[in-house]
């Protein structure tokens, strides 16, 4: 196809008269706001540079007041929100670069290809940055594992994040997956990627400083990939071949590792030539060199004419728009670009000045030896925001004060029942497909609490987790955030670390809805309150909105990575029982706390009531018992409990083990599965007893001893009884395969 | 003892195996496989990966690369040739090892731990194996061995086949997990020995290869 | 019995990185005439089927429905009837 | 120029364990009347060369050295010209 087969573009004039913005998602009055502050029309090209860059996605526009509450700053950070990846420092001048990412539309609509790209993507936001990639974790979400099409999403979204990661070569080292249906038709697929960065003195920002300086595309050439959507292609191209095309983008491991290892080693071998790293994510090439441009108080000019392209006949708005992967945008100094594009080259890979920096803050385009664009860069960038009214939710309001009460006639058939949850049961079907041990750095696996990456030639090591329990948020925005970080630092907290730092991904649903206004808004506040108490900054973030089907919203589900940190990985300590004899301690006190629980999902189909209450400063306590324990060397093992309980985490204990333990334990039948947050269980050489109880205080109650028998032996104030090893073990670990036969 | 870690574009296991041989004092270098002269090598290490891409097949493209012709030098004259994983598979598409790696019978990449039997505990890569059996991480989506008759009969006469699978993960025949060519200095196997040296990490069944290789080049004794 | 020969191909504009690394790869063995390569899939597929309408309508749908990823690639066939016993 | 189909399966007497997996899966999806799957590759080569022998002479050099393993692949092919400004 050539230039002159392209449908006749709009003229300014029709593109305001026919509204043609509105169909690209810009409203009359933002289209206003762009006529006004240029104080002309604004072209075909141009139109759509706005309709892309004032996208909720690249502008966050609805969200960002809200953004903006979060509490990002502490001694460690290096590098808060507003760039490719948030940076903490972890002494001897390492930092850890990490953020999150969200690609849940692209993974419902081609589960393996948007899920593979959702990886590639989050990858390079930290090799952006000047980092080495060390791990990535995934966060899932799916509806009931019922019929084919939720296998096939299911399926689709293990192979594309195995094909991307295993082939790249960073391990994928834990992540979270839940089961409901509230995530009909809306799955979540939620990557999270950290980095290692050995000097801090190379961290890249993506800020184009330095007229004359030059823009430098890297990477893979630009075709008609993720162009905008349908609109586009039913409004413009209406031909035989053109309604043929796809925009699926494609991702391509083996290219990107290739843009990887070279832009690490352009960092670190001409660190005074790259002046700015940032890759081309949503609005490709557009929105990475309109932010640099900006960010570093320059303007952009840009020749159309010399990005690589895989298709012919492009013009300006898909060359700007398109989401072509594996594609990178550096700002290299003048007279320095040789040395750059030579390194790209000897790796195989397209290096092209395509335009330069310029100190007019405009941002310019050149097409067949025409300006095509002449913005305002500042204007570009800067789309409006809105603070949008919030409600209370209607089910909140009417909520039942009262706490659900299980109904334990059998206990042993329900914690069957529970164990073959598929959101309680083992993920092992999910990450065995992942290789979870590739730069032989993982220390812990998948399997346990949060994954342990070390640092090689150091003491140090990572502790790394995402959680987020969506069911609890539902029933109470606030106390759920606050639950999702206690959750995740109290897994990494399990393996010996001290929280440092979070990201997050804030899925939910409309946010012209007011009632998911609120749940945004109280779910935030509820995160950062806990975590200024944590003193876990959180340092990068990434939001997905419109998660919804059929105007009913998905659980509000702000996902939560953490990373902690380990000075000594000597002390690095797993769930895993380790010595028949071994005392079992819980520390924590356990509430009546059922609603929104695994066990009131079992019982009554769904969850509802008010969420159970929070207890922070319990909380805090009992996860600084466990660090100063651990750091005493008087655990041996130490396992957070969640979703399912005490009697979920006492049995994941042994599941992996040659042991069984023997409980003696002072709750009704009912408590065993109650979901008070706060709560572990270590165990203890009987040795170390008496250190132990006197550090612990009440904190910790003795419930048992390990053994090395076949079956679990339970006592509880109402009933006494016991759980075959074997049996149990099964229904653990087979019931995600066989939902999925 | 001087050992080449042969690096593919898409390698990504070559760091590992480089750190492997770091540890037991072996002299190693990465090496771009675009470079052509092996010669200074005692032993060449073709590591785990993706190269390019595995598109096409695994390996398939990768044997082409300038370094092979070096390797196939390093292999007649009696020099240690070793592949891991992608490795094998470079390996097996080269014609330096016999048979091929198809993909694994239930679809999917796997990464796990499986138990390995010591077929031959008397080759020079098994030299120092004091046990029946070993616990090794595997990481692939091709590892399923084919051989056809005559070549697997000239398999098991040779006592080339090093390592079978306890539990056959990917549906190789006669459990192959790991070859030696005829003359014994060539050596293919799926799981990862590189991945299983650091306690740290939890296994260390992967040394007493590294160790037979260093007995055997008379490092140690 | 039919015997369906199917091609799948991939739709303009979808990359196809493994065509692109396969061609860089016969340039370098001094194959330079090759202009382009895609990769697709080639299926062989015995079917029993009353008709050969029947049998083209089953295996329009499975191609569709599970064959191919309809967002990404499309496909054609050629159908041909073989007698049973025939391998 | 010259557009070359490629067709690789695996040699008969191999078991094709992509094509069993497809066809278990036909099987659910209750196309029982399925019979066997067989998994191959499917490529579309374009090359220029001075006649269509030349042609036909590349493609099975290059099939048999990078296109198929010759231990357990086949190809079959074919070759037809098309006018160089064709896309
Ligand atoms: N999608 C996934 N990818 C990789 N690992 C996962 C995934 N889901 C769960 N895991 C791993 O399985 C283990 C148990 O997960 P989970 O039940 O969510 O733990 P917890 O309740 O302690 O947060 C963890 O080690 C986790 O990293
Ligand atoms: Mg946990």
């Amino acid at each position: 196809m050539s230039i002159a087969a392209n449908p006749q573009l709009k003229s300014a004039e029709e593109v305001k008269s026919e509204r043609i913005y509105a169909q690209w998602g810009l409203t009359d009055q933002e289209f206003k706001i762009i006529e006004n502050e240029m104080g002309r029309l604004p072209n075909y090209t141009e139109t759509g540079l706005f309709s892309a860059m004032w996208s909720e996605h690249a502008s966050y526009k609805k969200s960002k007041p809200i953004l903006k509450t979060f509490w990002s700053k502490n001694e460690r950070v290096l590098q808060g929100p507003g760039e490719g990846a948030g940076i903490l420092d972890i002494g001897d001048g390492q930092a850890v670069v990490f953020k999150a990412e969200s690609h849940n539309h692209p993974s419902q609509v081609e589960p393996y290809q948007g899920a593979a790209t959702g990886v590639g993507g989050i990858l390079r936001d930290i090799f952006s940055m000047g980092a080495q990639p060390i791990a990535v974790l995934d966060s899932l979400r799916f509806s009931e594992i019922k019929n084919e099409q939720t296998k096939s999403l299911i399926d689709g979204v293990i192979d594309g994040i195995a094909g991307y990661g295993n082939a790249i070569g960073i391990p994928t080292v834990g992540g979270d997956v839940a089961f409901d249906d509230a995530y009909e038709g809306n799955l979540l697929c939620n990557v999270m990627s950290i980095g290692l960065l050995d000097h801090q003195d190379t961290i890249k920002v993506g800020q184009a400083h330095g007229k004359d300086n030059s823009v430098i595309y890297v990477g893979a050439k630009t075709g008609r990939d993720g162009i905008n959507g349908a609109t586009f292609a039913s409004t413009e191209f209406s031909s035989q071949e053109e309604s043929q095309r796809s925009a699926v983008q494609v991702g391509d491991p083996f290219m990107e590792k290739l843009v990887m290892d070279a832009t690490i080693k352009a960092v670190r071998e001409m660190p005074e030539a790259v002046i700015a790293i940032q890759d081309m994510g949503a609005a490709g090439i557009l929105s990475s060199s309109s932010e640099m441009g900006e960010k570093g108080g320059s303007g952009i000019w840009l020749d159309l004419d010399k990005v690589p392209v895989r298709e012919k006949g492009m013009i300006p708005y898909e060359l700007m728009l398109s989401e072509s992967q594996e594609r990178m945008l550096l700002v290299v100094a003048q007279g320095r670009e040789k040395g750059v594009i030579d390194l790209y080259r000897d790796a195989g890979l397209d290096a092209v000045v395509i335009g330069k920096v310029t100190d007019d803050s405009r941002y310019r385009l050149s097409f067949q030896g025409e300006t095509v664009a002449d913005l305002d860069i500042k204007l570009l960038t800067k789309a409006p925001s809105y603070k949008l009214p919030s409600k209370l939710p209607v089910h909140i309001k009417k909520a039942s004060q009262q706490q659900y009460q299980p109904k334990i006639s059998n206990p042993l058939q329900i914690i069957m029942q529970i164990l073959s949850q598929p959101t309680i049961s083992s993920k092992k079907f999910f990450y065995r497909h992942f290789d979870s041990m590739v730069r032989t750095d993982t220390v812990v696996k998948p399997g346990g609490d949060a994954a342990v990456i070390r640092i090689r030639g150091t003491k140090k090591a990572l502790s790394l987790t995402t959680d987020v329990n969506g069911r609890y948020v539902y029933l109470d925005p606030y106390r759920g955030g606050q639950m999702a970080i206690a959750e995740a630092a109290r897994n990494v907290v399990s393996t010996g670390a001290l929280p440092i730092g979070i990201t997050d991904c804030l899925n939910f649903g409309n946010p012209d809805n007011q009632e998911v206004y609120y749940e945004l808004e109280q779910s935030v506040a509820g995160i950062n309150n806990f975590a200024k108490q944590l003193n876990t900054p959180v340092v990068s973030g990434n939001v997905s909105l419109y998660n919804e089907t059929d105007n009913r919203a998905i659980y509000p589900t702000p996902m939560i990575g953490m990373v902690g940190l380990i000075r000594d990985n000597r002390k690095i300590t797993t769930i895993n029982f380790k010595k028949n004899g071994d005392l079992i301690y819980l520390i924590g006190s356990t509430g009546n706390d059922f609603n929104g629980s695994e066990i009131q999902k079992l019982q009554t189909g769904k969850i509802s009531g008010k969420l159970f209450d929070f207890d922070a400063d319990a909380e805090l306590n009992n996860q600084k018992l466990i660090l100063t324990a651990i750091e005493a060397g008087l655990l041996k093992s130490a396992h957070d409990l969640s979703e399912g309980g005490l009697i979920v985490a006492l049995l994941e204990s042994a599941f992996e083990t040659s042991f069984a333990f023997d409980a003696n334990l002072k709750l009704d039948d009912a408590q065993l599965f109650a979901e008070t947050n706060g709560r572990f269980i270590v165990t203890v050489e009987p040795e170390k007893e008496p250190v132990f109880e006197k550090m612990a205080g009440d904190q910790a109650e003795l419930i048992g001893r390990v053994t090395d028998r076949n079956h679990f032996q339970i006592k509880t104030d109402q009933s006494s009884f016991s759980i075959d090893k074997e049996e149990a073990t099964k229904t653990w670990k087979n019931s995600i395969a066989n939902l999925m036969e | 003892m001087k050992a080449a870690v042969l690096d593919f574009p898409g390698s990504n296991c070559d760091f590992d195996m480089y750190y492997a041989l770091i540890d037991f004092g072996i002299d190693a270098k990465i090496i771009d496989a675009r470079q052509s002269n092996l010669d200074d090598y005692d032993a060449i290490f073709l590591p785990g990966g993706f190269s390019y891409g595995d598109y096409l097949r695994a390996g398939a493209i990768a044997r082409f690369a300038p370094a092979m012709e070096a390797v196939k030098k390093a292999a007649d004259q009696g020099r240690f040739v070793v592949g891991i994983c992608n490795g094998f598979q470079i390996l097996t598409e080269a014609g330096l090892l016999p048979g091929a790696l198809r993909m694994n019978a239930k679809a999917g990449f796997i990464c796990d731990q499986v138990l390995l039997n010591v077929e031959n505990d008397n080759s020079l890569f098994t030299k120092n194996l004091y046990r029946q059996q070993l616990l090794l991480p595997i990481a692939h989506a091709g590892g399923n061995y084919y051989a056809d008759q005559e070549t697997l009969t000239k398999l098991h006469a040779n006592r080339q086949i090093i390592f079978t699978y306890q539990d056959n993960p990917n549906g190789s025949i006669d459990d192959i997990a790991g070859i030696v060519n005829e003359k014994g200095n060539v050596f293919g196997v799926m799981p990862h020995p590189e991945r299983a040296v650091d306690p740290l990490l939890g296994n260390i069944d992967g040394r007493p290869f590294f160790e037979s290789i260093l007995q055997t080049s008379g490092v140690l004794n | 019995m039919f015997l369906a020969k199917i091609y799948v191909t991939y739709k303009p504009s979808i990359l196809d990185p493994q065509g692109e690394v396969i061609k860089s790869a016969l340039h370098r063995l001094d194959y330079t005439d090759v202009n382009s390569v895609m990769q697709g899939k080639y299926f062989e597929i015995k079917l029993e089927a009353k008709d050969q309408r029947t049998a083209a309508k089953e295996i329009e749908e499975f191609s569709d429905e599970l064959l191919i990823n309809v967002n990404m690639e499309t496909f054609t066939y050629k159908l041909s009837e073989i007698s049973s016993v025939e391998e």
